[in-house]
């Protein structure tokens, strides 16, 4: 484990911790202002928001240095945004507009930032982690030290890639990271549903891989966790397994009512919000007082406001787009 | 009675539930995401048992079907979107499409799988796939590609009845299509095209979603005074060639129009096996309306640009009327 | 760490019917290679080597119980009483085999004795099993489902899909992988026993399902008899899936690509008379072939050396017969290539274009 | 040199030459069931060619990524039907992601598979797939039927930007022919070639139907007829532009294929000379291939199934069996 001057725990400095703050601030205002252009028709497609999850994209990404990579899935704008993605550029890519990173052509499930190291977003459950073990073996036949980093819900642990991946992770000892962000729901049903696998991390340990469960929804612990498993890849001493108990606070997709789910549950889990978590943390240690964090969470919206004004007033994208990019 | 697609389709599946005990629906996405999901939910009251929501775990699940058809079970086995069946392939095509053949007659599969194709309106690449004509290449698959209310309810009656498996194709934009239902049960036997509209004067062979548009396209081409036969073939294998046939030779002229990319899509079979054995009728070169060759894009315009549409098929039929190739 | 199962005690008769076995898939094998010197047979698997796991576990199945196996199937069926002339005929492609020339060594099946297909697909089986077990749960049959495979398909995806459905809804359903790898030629993943899996031990991947696992070695009849057992009486019971990780050594003649009777016949008297045993594989019989093994412990249990020389006499008999007999068989027609295809005869007329449609 | 013996040359040529450059496969270290990698670990090493574990669809994922990172895959399919086991990640990741990222992203990969009905495989190791693949857009797709083809293509594929796929047929693994080695053998992707010239009738094929449809040809010279034999060498993107002037020239088209015709490529073909031909076409386009069966095991059987070369002559013979009055009937009637 850590101790407190190692780079996984929670900064020290104002600074630092403000910046994360405002990170995941940024996250839940750019979500919220998805689902309000989504309600409002301005948004098409299938979006699968992450609200209440931001502490482990924050947490993981925020630990990552140039050369890493990441590899998200469908519910992966706060993965893109995390690594330092442009705000406006994504919320055009979700409008499909041509001033989107991929000029419309992906949308909200196949984002692509590659300039911050998130390579691809794919809507194949767990189609993802194996592209991420490609991302570690380039790292480690050049040896760079990079990692390459798999989020994941807990829905991609039945299916048959996400073994394959772990043995072979494993057995070629890739520096890569996979993070399993067990938000208790595979799409409509709870995880009982579909696993008598309480605890996913279990599955990895059966690999030999280093595996730990963590609260999600703390940003510190996440960090810590994260760090181990980083500095292991960064070591050459293979692949590390990170699952963090989370929540998503809306449904599986926008329009989803998600009445499978009770009442209590959801506030139980609003009372943990990752964010007022942190904020509420902040505080009590002195390093971030409240006014702060609200100044930090003002900046945050002001940014996304003005990034969907703005892609609001650009164009879609071009039909004249069409054949460009199939092949090079 | 009148009723929407996906009323047919809850209708067809309640009569082979209630009909033959053998049957049972692995998945719970048959109508997608769409307002009609509630039907399941009814499913799944009145047949307590029947109805299973399996992991995320495409070939494990397909491979459960065809293990259970083997042995005695009628499975309609629910891939949802289209797009997740290259997770299930192997067992689907290599599987189930081989095992009566590879053992002599010995054994049969009657499994149907079911899946939801075609451009949905923000599904992007992934969400997007019309894979019927690779399935339609793989000998041992009978597909059902319905386009009405009555031809979905009657069909699926068909395809549970059947000894073999099936991949019954349903596109998204259909299940809200109004139409109508006859009081009694029906079974459409596979193989038999249906003639949805009669016309002298060219003949286009469409199917799915796009059996729809081409009654459209069909109806403004009567404004104009050219009368276009529409045939559904309502199956892709076995292929009703006889009846695309017969009314080719009445016409002399045919456009096919289908939602698969055009490089190797349903068009090109339909055209080719026209063009040999119908050569001397033709009296134009026979035109495919396709998806163009580049994966869906995400955005509206684009995404609008690349689909058989209602003024495309017009455009082709008017070409060939006049003998020659469409503009652009 | 699984828990292992000790070599169980077994009468006389029962061991000489194990051997009978055994004795039978060895020659059939034998047979096979040296038939496929003098005939182009193509490319095939034997399971010289593996008897003692199948011929004893498939003992155990009865009426009605289903197995899918892999491309090492032969051993498997004449376990459950195929008939070895029609199982040679199917492997030379004979209007007479099993499936009528359709099917090939890769696929032989016999629904009548419990195999519905045979898959060449690795991993391939292991979901179509855990369906049949569910069609027996929900059908209300008493019946138990029997998932065949090599270490190699706990490499495929199939295999997780699989084991999670099977734990999932406590299928009766038995997971027997035939771990052959030991002495594999490709081995060289260091700490690994496997050279392509990153595990200790392959029964391990079975317990984060919750599913009982053991290992045992496969070449000794009894303890198989006993896992088997264990297994059944589980499924049977409501008590859903199991995994039985049984290890056996390869055989000389499997290390290439082509099997090849490095060892030359096996003869039961190796099991008395181990001084007859000739030089260049003396280890790999006196310490893992099955037979032998098993040869010695029906003595061990009181049987005699005449019946063990008869069982012999019979099988080589019987399977030179068997060689006769696919030899003799015509091949299909060209037309049969046509056949098969779907059951409606309308609906395989429409499709392949041949025969008459309505 | 032996076509198994070229594909290695090209490998080795490409390893040697790019060190991004990286061999996949099951059991590659040791040569494969074909002995086509034999000899490249010794060479360069357990690092860059490595032996996978049976899992299709990680190795296959596993190698979009890397190729996304900027190295340059090659991945060994044992048999194309194992494909299937990996087609999620062909056709949902590898061939969709340049477009899905705008242009973002290359993913330089190259997969070879080796396929076809030979040697009495039976029905999961014997299919020629090639229709699927060549629907998706995104994959390149190639197939060689000459040791120079084997040699130029791969090259070509190893350095192409985007996902190639690379169909090897088993049976053409062991025969001999001219290659020339170096940058010169380089063949161009999506490049069709004639193979034999002729005005009467023109005969497509691929792989190991060319030699199908040059023995046909040999059949009809005997008897006067001069078919024109392309060898397609791309199946996509595809070299239409030699096909349609070929047709426009005899006439007659005859597209000859191993794999299931329904639904085949050769639908395809036949479909492009009936739009972009239509006027020139005196006779309807024949297709020869492969009935719509799975792949039988028995060898007779075999035979059966997989079309020859008097089949592809019965095929010509028929095209030029037609009088053509409909034709000019319509070019009066107009």
């Amino acid at each position: 484990m850590l101790d407190a001057e190692t780079p996984g725990a929670l900064p020290r400095d104002p600074a630092g911790a403000l910046a994360l703050l405002e990170r995941m601030q940024l996250l839940r205002a750019f979500e919220e202002k998805v689902a309000e252009l989504y309600a409002r028709g301005q948004v098409a497609g299938l979006v699968h928001l992450a609200i209440g999850q931001e502490a482990t994209a924050v947490g993981v990404c925020g630990l990552l240095r140039p050369g890493d990579t990441v590899y998200g899935g469908h519910r992966s704008h706060g993965h893109a945004l995390a690594t330092g993605a442009d705000p406006e550029r994504l919320l055009a890519e979700i409008a499909g507009r041509v001033s989107g990173y991929a000029r419309g052509k992906g949308g909200s499930m196949h984002l692509v930032a590659a300039a911050t190291g998130f390579v691809t977003a794919t809507g194949v459950v767990a189609g993802n982690i194996p592209l991420a073990l490609g991302g570690a073996f380039a790292t480690q036949l050049r040896g760079t030290g990079g990692v390459a980093v798999a989020f994941f819900g807990d829905g991609a642990g039945q299916s048959g890639q996400f073994h394959e991946s772990l043995n072979l992770a494993a057995l070629w000892r890739l520096p890569v990271l996979f993070v399993c962000e067990n938000n208790g729901y595979a799409e409509f049903s709870p995880l009982s549903a579909h696993t008598g696998v309480e605890r996913l991390a279990t599955h990895a340990a059966t690999y030999g891989i280093p595996a730990v469960t963590v609260d999600g929804n703390d940003l510190g612990a996440v960090r810590e966790a994260a760090a181990v498993a980083i500095q292991r890849g960064r070591r050459g001493e293979g692949p590390s397994f990170v699952e963090c108990l989370t929540y998503r606070l809306r449904g599986h997709y926008e329009g989803d009512p998600a009445k499978y789910r009770d009442r209590a549950e959801l506030a139980a889990w609003r009372a943990k919000d990752p964010i007022e978590r942190l904020a509420g943390r902040l505080a009590e240690t002195g390093l971030v007082d409240a006014e702060a964090a609200a100044d930090a969470n003002r900046r945050a919206r002001a940014v996304i406001a003005a990034a969907a004004d703005a892609v609001l007033a650009s164009g879609p994208a071009p039909a004249s787009d069409l054949t460009t990019d199939v092949t090079a | 009675m009148s009723a929407v697609y996906a009323d047919g389709m809850a209708l067809g599946l309640r009569e082979v539930l209630a009909e033959d005990p053998r049957v049972y629906l692995m998945g719970q996405y048959f109508f997608g995401l769409t307002r009609h999901r509630r039907l399941t939910v009814e499913l799944m009251r009145d047949f307590p048992g029947r109805v299973w929501n399996p992991p995320i775990a495409e070939v494990g699940y397909a491979g459960t079907g065809i293990g259970a058809a083997i042995s005695g079970l009628r499975p309609i086995v629910d891939i949802a979107t289209a797009s997740f069946i290259f997770q299930a392939w192997p067992q689907v095509v290599n599987e189930a499409a081989n095992i009566r053949y590879m053992t002599g007659g010995q054994t049969g599969v009657p499994v149907v799988f079911h899946i939801t194709h075609g451009i949905r309106g923000g599904g992007a690449a992934q969400h997007s796939h019309s894979p019927q004509a690779m399935l339609m290449n793989t000998p041992g698959l009978q597909i059902i590609s319905p386009s009405t209310a009555r031809d979905v309810r009657g069909l699926i009656r068909a395809a549970v009845q059947s000894d073999d498996p099936v991949v019954w194709i349903d596109h998204v934009k259909l299940f809200d299509i109004e139409g109508e239902l006859p009081d009694a049960p029906e079974t459409i036997p596979l193989g038999v095209a249906d003639i949805k509209r009669r016309g002298t004067d060219l003949t286009i062979v469409a199917t799915s979603l796009q059996v729809q548009r081409s009654l459209v396209a069909a109806e403004r081409l009567a404004a104009e005074g050219i009368q276009a036969e529409v045939v559904d073939p309502r199956t892709l294998v076995p292929l009703d060639r006889a009846t695309i046939l017969q009314s080719v030779g009445r016409t002399g002229r045919l456009v096919v129009v289908d939602e698969c990319h055009r490089s190797c899509g349903v068009g090109a079979e339909i055209a080719a096996t026209v063009a040999e054995d119908a050569f001397d009728a033709l009296r134009a070169p026979i035109l495919r309306v396709a998806t163009e060759d580049v994966p869906i894009p995400f955005s509206r315009t684009m995404e609008e640009a690349v689909q058989p549409t209602v003024e495309k098929i017009i455009a082709a039929a008017h070409a060939v009327m006049e003998g020659r190739r469409p503009r652009g | 760490m699984p828990s292992t199962v000790p070599s169980g005690a077994l009468p006389a008769p029962q061991r000489l019917r194990q051997l009978r076995t055994m004795v039978r898939i060895r020659r059939f094998e034998e047979a096979l290679i040296e038939l496929a010197q003098a005939h182009d047979v193509g490319h095939f698997h034997v399971y010289i080597g593996q008897e003692a796991t199948g011929g004893p576990a498939l003992a155990l199945l009865e009426d009605g119980d289903v197995a899918y196996s892999t491309h090492r199937n032969h051993g498997h069926l004449l376990a459950r009483g195929v008939d070895p002339n029609a199982m040679l005929a199917e492997i030379l492609g004979r209007a007479t085999g099993t499936n009528g020339g359709k099917g090939g060594t890769l696929h032989l099946a016999a629904p009548a004795h419990g195999f519905p297909t045979t898959s060449a697909s690795v991993g391939g089986p292991l979901p179509i099993a855990v369906g049949s077990a569910f069609a027996f749960r929900e059908l209300g049959r008493d019946r138990v489902s029997v998932a065949l495979f090599g270490d190699g398909a706990l490499e495929e995806g199939a295999w997780h899909e699989a084991a999670n459905i099977a734990a999932l809804r406590q299928l009766p359903v038995v997971f027997l992988c035939e771990n052959n790898s030991v002495g594999a030629v490709t081995q060289q993943a260091g700490d690994y026993p496997s050279s392509t899996l990153a595990v200790g031990t392959l029964a391990d991947l079975a317990r984060p399902f919750g599913i009982p696992a053991v290992v045992i070695d496969g070449s000794d009849s009894g303890a198989v008899h006993a896992a088997m057992s264990e297994a059944l009486a589980r499924a049977r019971s409501g008590g859903g899936p199991s995994f039985i990780e049984a290890r056996t050594v390869r055989w000389p003649g499997n290390q290439g690509i082509w099997a090849e009777l490095v060892t030359g016949r096996v003869q039961v008297h190796y099991g008395w008379d181990p001084a007859t045993i000739p030089d260049p594989h003396r280890a790999w019989f006196a310490e893992h072939d099955p037979v032998v093994r098993a040869v010695r412990e029906a003595l061990a249990s009181g049987a005699g050396r005449d019946a063990i020389a008869a069982i012999e006499a019979d099988a080589t008999r019987e399977m030179a017969a068997a060689v006769a007999f696919a030899l003799a068989s015509p091949w299909p027609d060209a037309d049969e290539a046509f056949a098969n295809l779907y059951a409606d005869p309308r609906v395989n007329a429409l499709a392949t274009g041949r025969g008459a449609v309505r | 040199m032996r076509m198994v013996d070229a594909i290695r040359e090209a490998m080795r040529a490409e390893l040697a030459a790019d060190p991004s450059v990286v061999l996949l496969g099951e059991d590659v270290s040791v040569g494969g069931p074909f002995g086509a990698t034999k000899g490249l670990q010794d060479e360069f090493g357990a690092a860059r060619i490595r032996d996978t574990p049976i899992s299709e669809a990680a190795v296959m994922g596993l190698a979009v990524g890397a190729a996304a990172a900027g190295l340059r895959p090659i991945v060994e399919i044992m048999f194309m039907d194992f494909a299937t086991l990996a087609l999620d990640q062909l056709v949902n990741h590898a061939a969709k992601l340049r477009y899905m990222s705008g242009g973002q992203l290359s993913i330089p990969l190259t997969v070879r598979m080796q396929a076809g009905a030979s040697g009495a495989f039976g029905a999961h190791h014997s299919q020629s797939l090639e229709a699927w693949l060549a629907h998706v857009p995104g994959l390149k797709v190639v197939a060689a039927s000459t040791p120079a083809d084997a040699y130029g293509l791969l090259r070509a594929a190893i350095r192409d930007p985007d996902p190639v796929v690379i169909i090897e047929h088993r049976a053409l693994y062991w025969g001999r022919g001219p290659v020339e080695t170096g940058e010169a053998g380089i063949v161009p992707l999506g490049s069709a070639v004639v193979r034999r010239p002729g005005v009467d009738a023109t005969i497509v094929s691929w792989s190991r139907m060319t030699a199908t449809a040059l023995a046909a040809a040999d059949l009809l010279a005997a008897e006067g007829i001069q078919a024109e034999v392309i060898d397609l060498r791309g199946l996509q993107p595809m070299d239409t532009g030699t096909v349609l002037a070929s047709v426009r020239r005899t006439g007659r088209a005859v597209v000859a294929h191993e794999a299931v015709g329904f639904g085949g490529l050769g639908a395809e073909v036949a479909a492009r000379i009936g739009e972009d031909a239509f006027d020139a076409l005196r006779a309807p386009v024949q297709r020869v291939a492969a009935p719509f069966t799975p792949v039988p095991a028995a060898p007779d059987l075999e035979r059966a199934f997989v079309p020859g070369a008097t089949a592809v002559a019965a095929a010509v013979r028929r095209t030029l069996a037609r009088p053509d009055p409909h034709r000019r009937s319509l070019e009066e009637g107009r």
